[in-house]
């Protein structure tokens, strides 16, 4: 294995233009739904909770969960450091976006329910989502050797995307209280265009900022993994 | 009768930009401590060898 | 002696039986596990009676609840130590290098572990059925095949889990909290049919979540045995 | 002798955390063969028996005892007998129910039978009801290597198997090495110790920093000479 050498780009601060590019979009959504869009005339300005709230679970459990299952079916057959890599971040990135489904969720919840929280299937899956993330990241932070922790991983990370389902059944079979998903209704397209034009447009950018994140979070995990190496070679 | 809960709004609002924000300083900062270690680990190794110092 | 000993490696089943025994062989040996397990789920069935107002809420209410949270806990305790014995000394090694395969080290060690927790179910039912003052007539055998289902998803996760768990630094903070989030449905399931039952209704009400068990059992007991190979020091 | 080698390793590579901990290592052992193989510590030995033994993966290169993969087929593991730095018993149970257990495990025909003919051969038959974790740590040796001998493995991989024995022991085990080899078994010794070694062997080889640095047949080596070389190479501070 050759530990030297080579030159170091990788020892330099850089710039990272998507994360920028992802901030502005998010910014530029943030003016448009607060300022610009109309406010609904039952729920009142609370109802523009949607807009962050929706996007950030969408993205969470649909592109960041997802994410983590189908690189943690991968690397067990593959056995490729990247794929445990992109799990890592997936994993964590996702976290920050249920972290801020749950904060925004209750806030919603307290207007339109009058309750800051009920157990409802989305809101409790929402949650476990976020127990099994954290324990997902316990657990590599528990573990020592880079193969192990990989191993490991993977394996929660396919058992959690197994368990997100039946959950989701028994809580809905328990009880269900929240808003059908009036959007992907096709029957009814209940909301007014430019209201829709905010959505899709908080959903492009904060699927923008996930991608970024994603990169950025990817970037810290290679670099971890290669000062390691370098550190076990210097003694 | 639209209610008035544009304080629901703006909180729900500004909590999610605090925890995405807060996310970006940790990846920033955790990047630039890691990039700094790996400088350190490599030159002072530079000059004094020119075979590698295994473990 | 030049030709070697007459040998026909154990199949999958007959080796999981061996593991099975040996397991079941040191617990009965040292047997502090089990009965340690056994009364901290009295313990809990008891402390659960008075942290409950009595004109509120009923006790066939409560029972059910009561039975499966204490089950899980119990359960959990079991699960901790099942495979320090095989790190102790490395004897896991011994299982490795036999020819037996992964699957047959996991499948045995889960039905040790499953003997384990059937045997604080048979002591923990009826206690709840005691205290509780629950009218059970024919209800015994429905809540018996409730058991059933709830141990055998407990123990399939969690032995998976706990041969992750032993291997990394804070193993007994890891297991509960890679574990509970996977027990939800089976409490859920266990507590909702057994409410149900103890209620005197029809077991066609408890359908749906005896389906939910079942459903689970069968996806958790493939993806786990699937896994399990992943787990060792490959 | 068949034509098919006991045990066959080409380019075994293992790592951990991206360290290179066993480095394209190969070897070849017919059935008589005893390879010695020395080394300091860390130099990868252990790695690279569990590699052969088959409890770990290469990450690259391929193990075969008697033509079958030990990856791939329990019947290759079936031939391998392993005596490692741990005991590998359980403590809670007898040192019998210990050994009738490997017995079982390879599906031995009368595994008390087997149990008994090779703690008698260790000589700690008499201490058969005793609980393993009641014996000293020479008597765990003696019960550990009596476990991996119960199935007569056709290959032997023993993990400074002297540790711990005293001159009964040593004595019992250098009789039962010799009577596997003579039977047809291959064995794979781990030691610090070159007289120890160099006694048995008909290869030696030197490990370090997961390479073979050096790997003959025995008789092309003079024992003094090559004491003095391994000192020479093991001092050598990586």
């Amino acid at each position: 294995m050759t530990t030297a050498s080579e030159p170091l780009p990788l020892a330099r601060p850089r710039r990272d233009p998507l994360l920028g590019v992802a901030i502005v979009a998010v910014a530029l959504v943030y003016v448009r739904a607060l300022a610009f869009t109309p406010i609904e005339a039952r729920q009142g300005p609370a109802q523009k909770i949607l807009y962050i709230h929706a996007s950030a679970a969408f993205i969470a459990l649909y592109v960041a969960f997802a994410l983590m299952a189908v690189c943690s079916i991968l690397y067990l057959w593959l056995k490729d450091e990247k794929l445990d890599r992109v799990a890592e971040s997936a994993a964590e990135v996702g976290l920050t976006f249920t972290t801020v489904v749950l904060l925004t969720g209750p806030l919603w919840g307290k207007t339109i329910w009058g309750a800051w929280w009920t157990w409802d299937a989305r809101l409790t899956s929402t949650l476990f989502l976020w127990f099994l993330i954290v324990a997902y990241s316990l657990l590599r932070g528990a573990v020592e050797e880079r193969g192990r922790r990989a191993r490991y991983s993977a394996v929660l990370g396919i058992l959690a995307a197994l368990l997100v389902p039946f959950i989701h059944l028994s809580v809905y079979l328990f009880r269900t209280l929240h808003p059908m998903p009036i959007l992907l209704k096709p029957s009814a397209p209940s909301m007014p265009a430019e209201m829709q034009v905010t959505f899709f447009s908080a959903f492009s950018a904060f699927l923008l900022l996930f991608a970024a994140l994603l990169r950025a979070r990817y970037r810290i995990a290679t670099l971890r993994d290669l000062v390691a190496s370098r550190e076990e070679h210097a003694g | 009768m639209t209610p008035d809960n544009a304080g629901f709004a703006t909180a729900a609002y500004t909590l999610a930009a605090l925890v995405y924000g807060a996310y970006i300083v940790s990846l920033k900062v955790r990047e630039r401590r890691l990039r700094e270690r790996l400088a350190r680990l490599e030159s002072p190794a530079r000059p004094a060898s020119n075979r590698p110092a295994g473990a | 002696m030049t030709e070697p000993r007459v040998a026909n490696p154990p199949g999958t089943l007959a080796a999981s039986w061996i593991v099975a025994r040996k397991d079941l062989a040191i617990e009965f040996r040292t047997r502090t596990a089990f009965l340690s397990a056994l009364v901290f789920a009295l313990l809990g069935v008891t402390i659960f009676y008075f942290a409950w107002d009595a004109t509120a809420v009923s006790a066939a209410d409560l029972a059910p609840g009561v039975l499966w949270v204490i089950f899980t806990f119990a359960g959990l305790l079991g699960l901790q130590r099942s495979f320090g014995s095989e790190l102790a000394d490395r004897a896991i090694d011994g299982l490795l290098g036999a020819p037996i395969s992964r699957e047959a080290i996991y499948l045995g060690k889960a039905l040790a572990n499953l003997v384990f927790v059937g045997g604080i179910l048979v002591v923990t039912i009826p206690a709840v059925v005691l205290f509780y003052n629950l009218p059970m007539g024919e209800g015994i055998g429905a809540l018996a095949g409730i058991a059933a289902l709830a141990a055998i998803g407990l123990v399939a996760v969690g032995t998976l889990f706990s041969a992750m768990a032993v291997n990394t630094r804070m193993a007994e903070l890891l297991l509960p909290m890679l574990s509970l989030p996977f027990f939800v449905p089976i409490v859920m399931g266990a507590a909702q049919s057994s409410a149900r039952l103890m209620a005197g209704r029809p077991i066609a009400e408890a359908w749906p979540w005896l389906r939910i068990l079942v459903a689970f059992d069968i996806v958790f007991v493939t993806a786990c045995t699937l896994a399990f190979p992943y787990t060792l020091d490959e | 002798m068949t034509a098919t080698p006991v045990v066959h390793a080409e380019g075994l590579i293992r790592s951990f955390s991206g360290r290179r901990v066993v480095d394209s290592v190969s070897f070849t052992l017919r059935g008589g063969d005893c390879l010695a193989l020395f080394g300091p510590n860390g130099a990868g030995k252990t790695t690279l028996l569990r590699l052969v033994a088959g409890l770990l993966a290469p990450a690259q290169g391929t193990v075969q005892v008697n033509g079958v993969s030990i990856r791939e087929g329990a019947a290759a593991r079936a031939q391998v007998g392993l005596v490692s730095h741990a005991s590998m018993l359980y403590g809670a149970l007898t040192v019998r129910e210990n050994v009738e257990l490997a017995a079982r495990l390879y599906g031995l025909a009368d595994p008390s039978a087997a149990a008994h003919a090779a703690l008698a051969l260790m000589k700690v038959d008499d201490r058969a009801d005793a609980f393993a974790r009641t014996l000293s740590r020479g008597l765990q040796q003696r019960v550990s290597i009596a476990r991996a001998m119960v199935h007569q493995p056709r290959l032997l991989l023993c993990d400074e198997p002297y540790t711990g024995l005293d001159d009964a022991g040593s004595a019992a085990l250098t009789a039962v090495l010799t009577e596997r080899r003579e039977a047809g078994a291959a064995l794979l010794l781990v030691t610090h110790n070159l007289t120890e070694g160099l006694a048995l062997a008909t290869q030696a080889a030197i490990m370090r920093r997961g390479r073979f640095v050096r790997h003959e047949a025995r008789e092309l080596l003079d024992p003094g000479a090559y004491q003095s070389q391994y000192r020479e190479l093991a001092a050598v501070h990586d």
